[in-house]
């Protein structure tokens, strides 16, 4: 469990630091069990960070995204630090960003949160649908506590904890300037059982499962633009000239889109799950993402986000990689 | 720029060749209807001078300024057409073709079919030719020098070579002496002349050459650059002598006090040296050189009140304070000559090599009956391992064997240690060594085991004719174990020609090994970026037709670090070399790829994907200002990029495109091609 | 117009005559519940809170040809909007029907949108209360709206339990009465007022609120203030707020060409994503998230009231609710108040 | 599929063909006169490493019933090493599609050296072939939606 006042204090320290800019944390979200990002740029500002099973947002996404506008004459950039708290599995998206040269290790400043696995807020919700909050929760052993309305429930962890912390292998952040907590060993293994259930299904009934999904999507680009890996500066599904995806909303441009969303993260998606976390219309995209993180593992024995000079999966070979199917 | 898109269509009959089979009028039809196509013609030749005439007096007319030609492969005649465009006033690069003849014509039959798909693939060349961009040709200047890395047979004639034709030559070797492993030679197959007297002249020109700068005891450390403008690194590893100085007395190292128990590299080990050397007294040049591992005084820092070196020298050489030194110069190409290793006997255990003493390599055995090897040319039973007794005392003579066998192909053909080559010297290089024994020990009696005797060359046959009929004899079979019994050792194997096992008992056993890529290979791939043939020698760029050049432009190979040869072959591959080599310092200008990549640096986001995949480096990251941030971005060496379109697939941005392959001109072709 | 009876049991008849019509009800794709056409009636998902995405799309599609061409012939073939037919949305949220009414402000303004209006005159809305409010983040009461509320509908059902209380609101409500007559009985005399004092227990149920008094005119005043880069601060800049949005209307368009082939189509855009007003020339007026926040909030809070007399929101809490990093609207308004 | 896509379909298929390698072959089949089905529409790039597997997508949604990516075999890439950033990429793609219910028998890879103008026959068979039995692509082409 982190110590909020622990947190605060290293907060504290680290925003009045000169080569600081700013540190982007955790704060309570406005309704329900929520929490949200929080952007503190002042000493003054760090009450209001905390940490605990509702921080479920990939903070790493806010390093990239981060917007340059040009800099008037005379003036030079503010190439200060961003300190930014992250969790074991937010922290490969920092340990791939700096794989692909997305900037220098010493433009951030990691504040390493080893975690014991976060709620998937949906979950919470259909639970209490009716809690205008502030709720608060925590973990405590195999139960998550939630306080809310002078209330207490205890829910068993198994039924609120989201699925991709069932299968965590990295709770402990993999790469941080100070760390939060004692380390944390991994409790968790992954199967890819949920990959491979698909896999087995006949081609028309993974057509049809997909079919629908697709169908559903409305193009809002949440998953590209939460995910931490998704930061090119003019991403080819918004190109026009020349446009490779199209606008329109229909079954085909659909399924080019996350084809496309999907593929180019093959051997980069650290598997955060963000994009499934924020998809409007509920479309799996973790299921698409681990198929080629799985495939990757197995052909190729790679896996991102664990090492910064890994050398970029599609940019390399092994002269013997498979090639049963090649005629 | 070109304005809006004037395209002229020729669609070729190529005699009947495509009429035959596609209604060439309809397909003629159709590309006077498509957007964009200002005129459409078909005629008989395209390529003829009348056809040609077409294109450019319609160029002129039309004022065309997208050609798409419908004919045959443009791997056969796109370089015809451009240069049609070329005369017709036309950026060469706004030529597209359409290949109806071996993609079309020549492989339907049905006329309906051949002309529907002749129609499309036309329409798939001019929304490509829309989009088509001029490019330009440009050229870079040569520098008039080559850098040769490796100093045996190989490097040393290449050398010669080019230097004798007036540019200067830069010959690189690791060792302290050229002559690589021909020097280590006694005889040579088949003509038996002697392999020093052959290569030491030339050693010595080399040497003496005003052309040639020699640098050995040297590493390339660096090579940056590309055809024409190379900027190589070398460093060359201090021997603590002052090569001015040394007069190549040698009474240093009769003097050191390791004099004598060091093993001699030269020798394959079965000679002894001293911490300061010569490998061997023709080396050149004839300095001597102090191995830094082995002497007292530089390894352990103390060697008597003095060191014996320093204390006999008279011209006062010795330089114990010498420092590597790096040296930094620019060639115009390269010549790749690093040889190779002998395979490693010790990966054969059941031939008990490095067991037994008397289990020798066939190179050791070369030095064993070389007049100027440790022995004086005679050949006699070792006694490896064993102290060196006093010199004189017990002078016991050495036993002569009385029986010699040899095992060829070890390390050749061999699935088990990963070597599937034939070796392509051992035969014959086993019957000479057969020949020379039997030519110093008459009686000795010669067996050789062997898979298939190869004795392809010139006087090959002959002469394995000759040595068989002196009386050694061959067994057909490949040994499957050596053991000691009593003071002999025997051969077990099977003559598979009789189906008979036999126990073969001999003094002594000589493993005709294979030639192996060095195992150093893998520091000259890393500087230049050469590629491996599945063998892990270097790679060719093409096996028939270009077996001197790589894939890089003006890096060339020469010997057997291409693959295993023998020395004319080693000789004539780097004479070949060579002269490919010369070709661009005497042009003294090269061409370089028009269709390269280029980055678009605006939305570049320095991933880096492209530098890291490019087998050429042609890519780096450099700094550029993006509105007042520094940012990283690809950027395109266009000298180096041979336009293979690697790197445009990498990009997830599309930041980086192919000339004449671009994404905006590739996609509109998939476009017309996939719709029914 | 008098208020019918409509028991629960007959639901699936009526949707069987209506699917004579284009029929488009709340379906259920895998647990997510959206608008589609149906060609069963089993296929209608009519026990929801509130649909994902809102049905405007029925009326203002996400892609939508409005010509095609072909290259090198100057004659356009429009888009015959009529061949659609008669189209009813059956059972969609008081919010999202008045959402509609909203939006028809803007296509009906200085240019006739033929489109947009042409498949409004075809289309019959017959609406649904909600008794219990789908969303903790409900405030359509503090925008003139109700859970009960009868803006933009043709018929509002309201959920008596067992029955519904058919109540037709327009010409289109009393043709619709006229079609569905043989399914619907005479209301009980207490249902009317009954239904009068069951929205007052529904509006309370509504927890969150905000009093836009004054805020149209407060916003321009705010242009430069500070609170906009605070409350952008964790935008990611995806279009979930604004496509999920029943009042956004902002579209693009598209020409799509086919081997000489081509249509023109429209397609929503949003004002959140990064080349929204982007000019050709590279220069973007609203630069970062914060412009483009300022930009949405003013937009429905500002720009369109002023214009419209009605603010471009209601109270339907999808943005809230759907928003990843919780940007809430409602404490942007409030500090908007507050400053 | 129907029996009658099996018999009277013909497929479309999208090519891209190495400049080196596969493209020759594919001249050398028709220099040696070689008939083989005509359903193949070929793309010249210069090497198989400059495709991208979003090509292959593309040429799907176009309306391709299959796609076929040839390039050099291994170690004789004119490049060097195009060919295996090829394999790698087309690897992905392939179990991708097919984990999405795209048959693996519509995207197809080959390796047709210069001289192998035979092998490029017999690849164009068997792709037309597989192609055949999976029937019509029908799952995510461009269709003339809200027309």
């Amino acid at each position: 469990m982190v110590d909020v006042s622990k947190l605060r204090e290293t907060a504290r320290e680290i925003i009045s630091r000169e080569d600081v800019r700013e540190l982007i944390g955790y704060r309570a979200g406005t309704y329900g069990f929520r929490a949200r990002p929080a952007f503190v740029y002042d000493p003054g500002e760090v009450d209001q960070l905390i940490f605990n099973p509702a921080c479920v947002n990939n903070l790493a996404t806010y390093i990239t995204l981060e917007e340059k506008l040009p800099v008037p004459r005379g003036q030079e950039p503010d190439l200060r630090k961003v300190a930014v708290m992250v969790k074991g599995c937010d922290s490969r998206a920092l340990v791939q960003q700096m794989a692909e040269n997305a900037y220098e290790r010493d433009r951030i400043l990691v504040i390493g949160i080893p975690c014991t696995g976060v709620v998937d807020m949906d979950k919470v919700q259909a639970r209490f649908p009716d809690v205008l909050g502030p709720g608060e929760i925590s973990l405590e052993g195999d139960k998550f506590v939630l306080i809310f309305d002078g209330r207490r429930e205890e829910i068993p962890k198994e039924e609120l904890l989201a699925d991709k912390c069932k299968r965590c292998r990295f709770p402990t952040p993999l790469v941080y300037d100070v760390l939060l907590d004692e380390e944390v060993a991994p409790f968790a293994t992954d199967d890819y059982s949920d990959v491979e259930a698909l896999e087995s299904r006949s081609q028309d009934e993974k057509w049809a499962y997909w079919e629908e999904k697709f169908s559903r999507c409305i193009r809002c680009y949440s998953c590209r633009n939460v995910c931490p890996m998704c930061y090119c500066n003019d991403c080819i599904l918004d190109r026009l000239r020349p446009q490779w995806i199209r606008r329109s909303v229909d079954i085909s441009e659909n399924t080019a889109f996350h084809i496309a969303r999907a593929y180019h993260l093959a051997g980069r998606c650290i598997q955060c799950g963000e994009c499934q976390r924020v998809c409007p219309v509920e479309i799996p995209l973790m299921e698409l993402n681990r198929k080629l993180y799985k495939d990757v593992e197995e052909l190729y024995d790679f896996e991102p986000g664990v090492k910064v000079d890994a050398p970029p999966l599609l940019s390399s070979y092994r002269p013997d990689d498979p090639e049963d199917f090649i005629l | 720029m070109n304005g809006k898109p004037k395209i002229g269509v020729y669609v070729c009959h190529c005699g009947t060749n495509i009429a035959g089979t596609v209604n060439v009028e309809e397909v003629r039809d159709f590309a006077a209807s498509l957007p964009d196509v200002v005129v459409a013609r078909n005629y008989s030749y395209m390529c003829s001078d009348p056809g040609q005439a077409l294109i450019t007096e319609d160029i002129k007319n039309y004022g065309l300024n997208r050609v798409v030609v419908a004919s045959c492969s443009p791997r056969m005649h796109e370089p015809t057409f451009r240069k049609t465009l070329e005369s017709g006033g036309l950026n060469p690069f706004y030529l597209e073709m359409a290949n109806i003849r071996e993609q079309c014509s020549w492989v339907h039959e049905d006329p309906i079919a051949a002309t529907e798909k002749a129609k499309r693939l036309l329409e798939a060349a001019v929304v490509k030719a829309r989009n088509l961009e001029a490019l330009e040709q440009k050229e870079v200047d040569v520098e008039p020098s080559c850098l040769i890395i490796g100093g045996g047979i190989a490097g040393i004639q290449a050398a010669l070579d080019i230097a004798d034709a007036g540019f200067k030559v830069y010959l690189v070797e690791k060792s302290p002496t050229i002559g690589g492993h021909m020097a280590q030679l006694d005889k040579t197959f088949p003509t038996l002349d002697c392999s020093a007297c052959i290569l030491t002249p030339k050693m010595v020109d080399v040497a003496n050459h005003p052309n040639i700068e020699l640098m050995t005891y040297s590493q390339v450390e660096e090579i940056t650059g590309y055809i024409g403008n190379f900027n190589v690194k070398v460093r060359k590893k201090a021997r603590f002598v002052d090569m001015d100085k040394c007069t190549g007395c040698g009474d240093c190292a009769e003097a050191c006090r390791l004099a004598g128990r060091i093993p001699n590299e030269f020798d394959e080990g079965i000679g002894m040296r001293g911490a300061i050397y010569l490998p061997f007294p023709q080396a050149v040049p004839a300095k001597y050189t102090i191995d830094k591992e082995n002497c007292l005084f530089l390894a352990k820092g103390k060697c008597g009140e003095t060191p014996k070196c320093q204390e006999v020298c008279q011209a006062g050489a010795i330089n114990f304070e010498q420092q590597d030194e790096i040296v930094e110069f620019k060639v115009g190409t390269i010549i790749v000559a690093t040889g190779y290793d002998v395979f490693d006997a010790r990966k054969k255990p059941e031939y008990g090599y490095g067991i037994y003493d008397n289990v020798l390599t066939a190179l050791e055995f070369e030095r064993l009956v070389n007049a100027s090897g440790p022995t004086g040319g005679k050949i006699v039973m070792l006694e490896r391992g064993k102290k060196k007794k006093k010199k004189e005392e017990e002078a016991e003579a050495p036993k002569v064997p009385k029986s010699i066998t040899f095992i060829q192909c070890v390390g050749s053909r061999d699935k088990s240690v990963g070597n599937e080559y034939c070796s392509r010297v051992c035969c014959m290089y086993t019957a000479k060594l057969a020949h020379l024994v039997k030519d110093k020990i008459p009686d000795c009696e010669v067996t050789i085991f062997y898979m298939d005797v190869r004795a392809f060359g010139k006087g090959f046959e002959e002469f394995y004719d000759r040595v068989r009929r002196e009386g050694v004899r061959y067994i057909r079979g490949n040994p499957s174990e050596i053991f000691r019994r009593g003071d002999k050792l025997v051969v077990k194997a099977e003559d598979t020609l009789t189906a008979t096992p036999l126990e073969h008992e001999t003094d002594m056993v000589v493993l005709s090994v294979g030639l192996v890529p060095r195992s150093d290979n893998r520091e000259i791939i890393d500087i230049l970026k050469l590629s491996q043939s599945s063998d892990l020698f270097y790679l060719e760029a093409h096996p028939k037709l270009r077996p001197v050049d790589t894939a890089s432009d003006g890096i060339f190979l020469a010997g057997v670090c291409q693959g295993p040869k023998d020395i004319p072959d080693a000789v004539a591959q780097a004479k070949g070399a060579a002269s490919a080599a010369m070709i661009p310092m005497a042009k003294g200008k090269v061409k370089v790829e028009a269709q390269t990549s280029v980055v678009n640096e605006e939305t570049c986001r320095g991933c880096g994907f492209c530098v890291e995949l490019c087998p050429f480096t042609a890519i780096e990251l450099v700094e550029v200002n993006r509105q007042g941030w520094p940012v990283k971005v690809a950027r395109v060496n266009e000298a180096l990029c041979k336009g293979c379109g690697a790197c445009v697939a990498a990009c997830l941005s599309g930041s980086i495109q192919q000339r004449s392959f671009k994404d905006n001109q590739l996609l509109p072709q998939i476009k017309v091609l996939g719709v029914k | 117009m008098a208020a019918k009876k409509l028991s629960k049991e007959k639901v699936g008849e009526v949707l069987q005559e209506l699917s004579k019509f284009r029929l488009i009800t709340p379906v259920k794709s895998d647990d997510v519940v959206l608008f589609r056409e149906i060609a069963d009636p089993k296929e209608a998902f009519l026990e929801y809170g509130n649909s994902t995405v809102p049905p405007k799309k029925v009326v203002f599609p996400q892609t939508e040809t409005l010509f095609r061409f072909t290259i090198g012939n100057p004659e356009l073939r429009e888009k015959n909007v009529e061949e659609e037919g008669t189209t009813v949305i059956f059972g969609l949220r008081p919010c999202d029907a008045r959402a509609m009414s909203i939006v028809d402000k803007l296509f009906s303004w200085d240019y006739e949108d033929p489109y947009y209006l042409k498949r409004r005159e075809l289309t019959t809305l017959v609406g649904m209360t909600c008794v219990q409010p789908p969303s903790i983040n409900c405030f359509c009461t503090s925008l003139q709206g109700s859970p009960f509320g009868k803006d933009g509908l043709d018929v509002l059902l309201v959920d008596m339990g067992d029955h519904f209380l058919f109540q037709p609101l327009t010409e289109k409500g009393a043709r619709m009465e006229e079609t569905l007559a043989s399914y619907l009985e005479d209301a009980s005399p207490g249902d009317v007022e009954r239904a009068s004092s069951m929205e007052e227990e529904a509006k309370g149920k509504i927890v969150r609120s905000i009093d836009p008094q004054g805020i149209a005119e407060k916003l321009p005043s705010l242009w430069e203030d500070p609170l906009w880069k605070r409350v952008s601060d964790a935008c990611l800049g995806c279009g979930i707020c604004t496509f999920l949005c029943p009042t956004c209307h902002c579209f693009d368009m598209q020409d799509e060409v086919e081997r000489g082939e081509g249509r023109r189509a429209r397609m929503w855009d949003s004002c959140m994503f990064c080349e929204y007003t982007l000019h050709a020339s590279g220069h973007n007026p609203r630069p970062t998230r914060k412009e483009r926040t300022r930009n949405r909030i003013s937009h429905k809070y500002s720009y369109y009231p002023k214009r419209f007399d009605v603010i471009a929101c209601v109270g339907c809490g999808r943005c809230i609710s759907l928003c990843p990093v919780n940007i809430d609207i409602l404490e942007i308004l409030e500090q908007v108040v507050e400053a | 599929m129907a029996e009658a896509t099996q018999t009277d379909f013909q497929p479309n298929i999208v090519a891209f063909l190495c400049n080196w390698c596969s493209y020759a072959g594919a001249d050398l089949a028709g220099t040696s006169r070689t008939q083989y089905p005509s359903n193949v529409r070929v793309i010249r790039v210069m090497c198989s490493g400059r495709v991208n597997p979003m090509f292959v997508v593309n040429a799907l949604q176009e309306g391709a019933d299959g796609v076929l990516v040839s390039g050099c075999h291994p170690g004789d890439c004119h490049y060097m090493q195009g060919n295996y950033y090829a394999r790698r990429r087309f690897k992905l793609m392939r179990n991708f599609l097919e984990y999405l219910g795209i048959e693996p028998e519509r995207v197809r890879m080959s390796w047709v050296s210069a001289s192998e103008g035979a092998k490029w026959k017999e690849v164009i068979e068997e792709v037309v072939e597989g192609v055949k039995a999976v029937g019509p692509m029908n799952k995510f082409q461009r269709r003339q939606l809200n027309w």
